[in-house]
């Protein structure tokens, strides 16, 4: 699938739910059964610091796509991080360097993203991005 | 006669707000606290009717303006039973109070060698201040210990205290907990010992009768916005003949009696020493009017309602299964703090903001106390004059809700 | 097409008040503008619909409050054309700004022997400040002459500059006078040097367009209730490089990143950095309403407008026997200040006050200059868009009565 | 005539005022007629500072009374001060202590008394009696 289509299928699965409880539990669900990472990874070097709950970040590139892994404190958060790298995982770095993120507005989750909550989402963006455009220069060197 | 709730409650339009659908429960008030119409109503009427520059006006406008202002503090004078108008400094609120005395008190009576004493469960504006002062002199900062259930180390204290101290700040009432420190009895401590205290007031001004010359502290600092007055300024209360001991703040228009480039410059008197600039003027007028409020209801009755919603929302929240109470100390204000065991503070408040409630999550400012207590955040539920044991129910009964879906 | 005057009057309601059963005549609007509905309202809608403290809430209303303020800070970023919102911290207003700069900047980047350098015509707020400064560091301050028609010698200031120059700092346009300062030299003059700028653009802010960018300026400093918007709010705007650079201010809530007595604080990102505390939210959210106003006017027909009154003014002014205007120079903002021969301002304040006028008397909060031309104060008039060409005709007949009088 | 006769004097002249053109035309001609201060007496020391208008006051005691000469650089103001002074001069100590100057309110002239117009007449009126506690003083010596 190519990320437009991803990101079309995550509207579309949030355009079932009815009502917030059952946005929130998928996402309590994804943030569930979300890989993560083991206890090495949190640690400060991969920490994303937010207030009020704790995102760790890692990546790594193989043959022109990138690979994250994240975890959370908080399930929430963790849940929707698993949803973002749904989407980025497997890209190449100039697919991530374009995308907005925006679609996490269409399904209901654009508080979330507010640069002013202190979550740490915001800042994984940031990350992610800078992960993305530093693969990239490497690939051209 | 007890509380006419919805007399009270009819003067708080936003208390209908619709949230997310759902009807408002606001229990955030110990960040802020919502405004009575009076409040509003008369930041508005200034601005129709009496807008001007203050002070240095000879015109009708603003010297209308100035007198309503000079009310104002008149109206602080007997909030907190200061002995005159020299004693009450407006500033944006408690943090810049406190940076105000760390700055020139600091410069004035804090050496090199010298101690300040703070306690564990400071909120950071009753910290950093006095961490910067410190490096800044080359004086320590030493901090009391706290009991598990919230309460002052009084003995530490006793311990900490010696011939360098110089003050103690410490809060009357814990933003994080909300319980109660012994102040009567810590001035007591000082006093004996020519230590000078500071009282952070910030979450006891709205619940608390305060008399700043029975207690006998230095300084007391506190802000409009958390006891039904408006955002932007805040009170420092300070001796009069500390404050004259103290050097200016900040400096520039209103707080100078002469400027000379080849003289010294001199000072106006107490307290526009340390207004300088333009002062917040309608927030300070409708400040009074936020008094006005709470003295029309008086002390008692809002302590007795207060009480009445906390103990309540104890004995209904500590029937939570796994839900633990941080802050157990008998003398409370009504504010209570809980973690639900294994589960995370932010995913809890995230899904009661859902449910229409406003509760704060997160450290409160105040983390080193959080640390303390082994955990990454807690819920906190402050109560206020207009909250109801209904909403208290309906919080009760959303928590389980969040419970079942979280776990 | 010109300025439709009445539509614009109607949003003051308060130029009809009644004075002294006179009809209000506000010419004191440098001291503080009057403000339009939509500000007053705004300030109404946020108590009444968003009121929360922001920033740390988990909950709706602290988002909405906090997406308000925000969304404020990126009007701020476009009205002086600043790069980012890293470059607009929110201050009480133009004094505090400064307060800010000596104290942060000061700490960081002057030493003992350095010069600072700001004229002759400076309010106290851009000057006492740097009086404290240079008394706690050893430096320098260094002070532009200004010539006879109260424009700034440029000459006097290339001889000042020299290598141990740091900062230059000085009005956008006076107070007393409302002479408007060639900046973009100045600016010029230092940035050649590697000289640091602060430019105080307290009267300039509703009548000049901003643009730091193509200034070059390295801080700039005004007030919201100078320019239509509420008081106890201000902007510092100052290069993100250099803020950077700059220890904290006023430290507390909000400006942490991480706080722990065994550890060094850490802090928070730009702007958060220098904004310790609960803001003044609505405050700040109405400020933006203010700037809506003046936008959808346009500085144009703002400037176009005010110059037409100040022509007017002045030529009817001098028609009148004995009066002498301070600050001739051809480059004005609408201010005029002066004095009748042989008459006190006080005196001719107070009645002119009698009369229904609001005007500012006395030195203006810039004694060093108002020394220099010799006389005990002026009397100011300050104009602003809601001004009027028969307001001018009302007050030149009033001060020939005065005249009367007292002589 | 007794302190309270000279004040209710004052009052029924200003009765007769229909508006405050007549009233300040008066105070003006206090102002212009009063006595006032030798250049020698203008000095820092014996300076009032109000912020816009400039006060200077002297006092002698002869024989249980005072005796008061002041002037101002601003003619309102001295007017004013002439006023005050047809009241306190030639009082003994305690009688000048127990005044009020509420009169001035009675004359319309209150908000030039206000503490925050910084006309120094406020200040003046402390100095006045401050004179007059010291004098007190040293008589019960
Ligand atoms: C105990 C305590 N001190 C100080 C403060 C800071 O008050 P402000 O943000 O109004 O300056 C607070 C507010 O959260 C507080 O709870
Ligand atoms: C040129 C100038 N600078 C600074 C100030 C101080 O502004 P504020 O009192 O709003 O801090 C003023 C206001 O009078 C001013 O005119």
């Amino acid at each position: 699938m190519t990320l437009e289509q991803v990101k079309s299928e995550l509207i579309s699965e949030f355009e079932l739910f009815d009502d917030w409880m059952d946005r929130y539990n998928f996402i309590i669900d994804m943030g569930k059964e979300g890989a993560g990472l083991s206890e090495e990874f949190k640690t400060k070097q991969y920490l994303i610091s937010g207030c009020q709950s704790q995102v760790w970040l890692t990546a790594s590139y193989q043959q022109g796509s990138i690979q994250f892994k994240a975890d959370s404190d908080a399930i929430i958060t963790k849940g929707i991080v698993q949803l973002l790298l749904r989407v980025v995982n497997g890209r190449n770095p100039q697919e991530i360097i374009d995308e907005d993120f925006s679609f996490l507005d269409q399904i209901g989750l654009k508080e979330h993203l507010s640069p002013t909550r202190s979550n740490g989402l915001t800042s994984m963006i940031k990350q992610i991005k800078l992960y993305a455009l530093v693969f990239k220069t490497k690939e051209n060197l | 006669m007890s509380l006419d709730i919805n007399a009270i409650r009819s003067q708080f339009p936003i208390l209908e707000t619709q949230v997310r659908n759902k009807k408002l429960v606001y229990f955030d008030n110990g960040a802020t606290s919502q405004k009575p119409l009076r409040v509003i109503n008369r930041i508005s009427h200034y601005y129709l009717h009496e807008n001007s520059n203050v002070h240095r006006g000879v015109h009708f406008l603003s010297q209308l303006a100035t007198d309503a202002m000079e009310q104002a503090r008149e109206k602080l004078v007997s909030f907190v039973h200061a002995e005159s108008i020299e004693e009450i400094i407006f500033t944006k609120g408690t943090t810049e109070s406190i940076n105000l005395v760390a700055h020139s008190f600091g410069n004035r009576f804090v050496g090199a060698e010298d101690e300040i004493i703070i306690s564990e469960m400071e909120h950071h504006a009753n910290l950093v201040p006095w961490q910067f002062l410190c490096k800044d002199k080359g004086a320590k900062l030493r901090v009391i210990k706290t009991h598990d259930d919230g309460s002052l180390d009084l003995n530490h204290l006793q311990s900490l205290i010696g011939p360098k101290t110089r003050l103690i700040s410490i809060a009357h009432v814990s933003n994080v907990t909300g319980v109660i420190n012994p102040v009567e009895e810590v001035v007591k401590m000082a006093q004996d010992k020519g230590i000078f205290t500071l009282i952070d007031g910030a979450q006891a001004s709205s619940h608390l009768q305060i008399d700043v010359q029975k207690l006998g502290c230095t300084f007391y600092v506190f802000s409009a916005h958390k006891m039904y007055g408006p955002m932007g300024v805040g009170v420092l209360y300070g001796q009069k003949a500390i404050l004259e001991q103290m050097p200016p703040y900040q400096s520039g228009g209103e707080m100078i009696d002469r400027v000379c480039f080849s003289e010294e410059t001199t000072f106006n008197v107490l307290p526009f020493k340390f207004e300088a600039g333009t002062p917040m003027v309608p927030e300070i007028i409708a400040f009074a009017e936020a008094i006005d409020f709470i003295n029309e209801i008086g002390f008692e009755k809002i302590q007795q309602h207060e009480h009445e919603l906390l103990s309540y929302a104890t004995e209904k929240l500590l029937a939570i299964d796994g839900l633990k109470i941080i802050g157990t100390h008998a003398h409370k204000s009504a504010v209570i703090s809980f973690v639900l065991q294994g589960l995370h503070p932010y995913d809890v408040g995230s899904l009661l903001d859902q449910m229409g409630f406003a509760l704060r999550t997160g450290n409160h400012c105040a983390q080193p106390f959080i640390q303390r207590h082994g955990v990454s955040g807690t819920v906190r539920l402050s109560l206020a004059i207009y909250n109801t044991l209904e909403e208290v129910d309906l919080m009760v009964e959303a928590l389980k809700k969040v419970k079942n879906m979280l776990s």
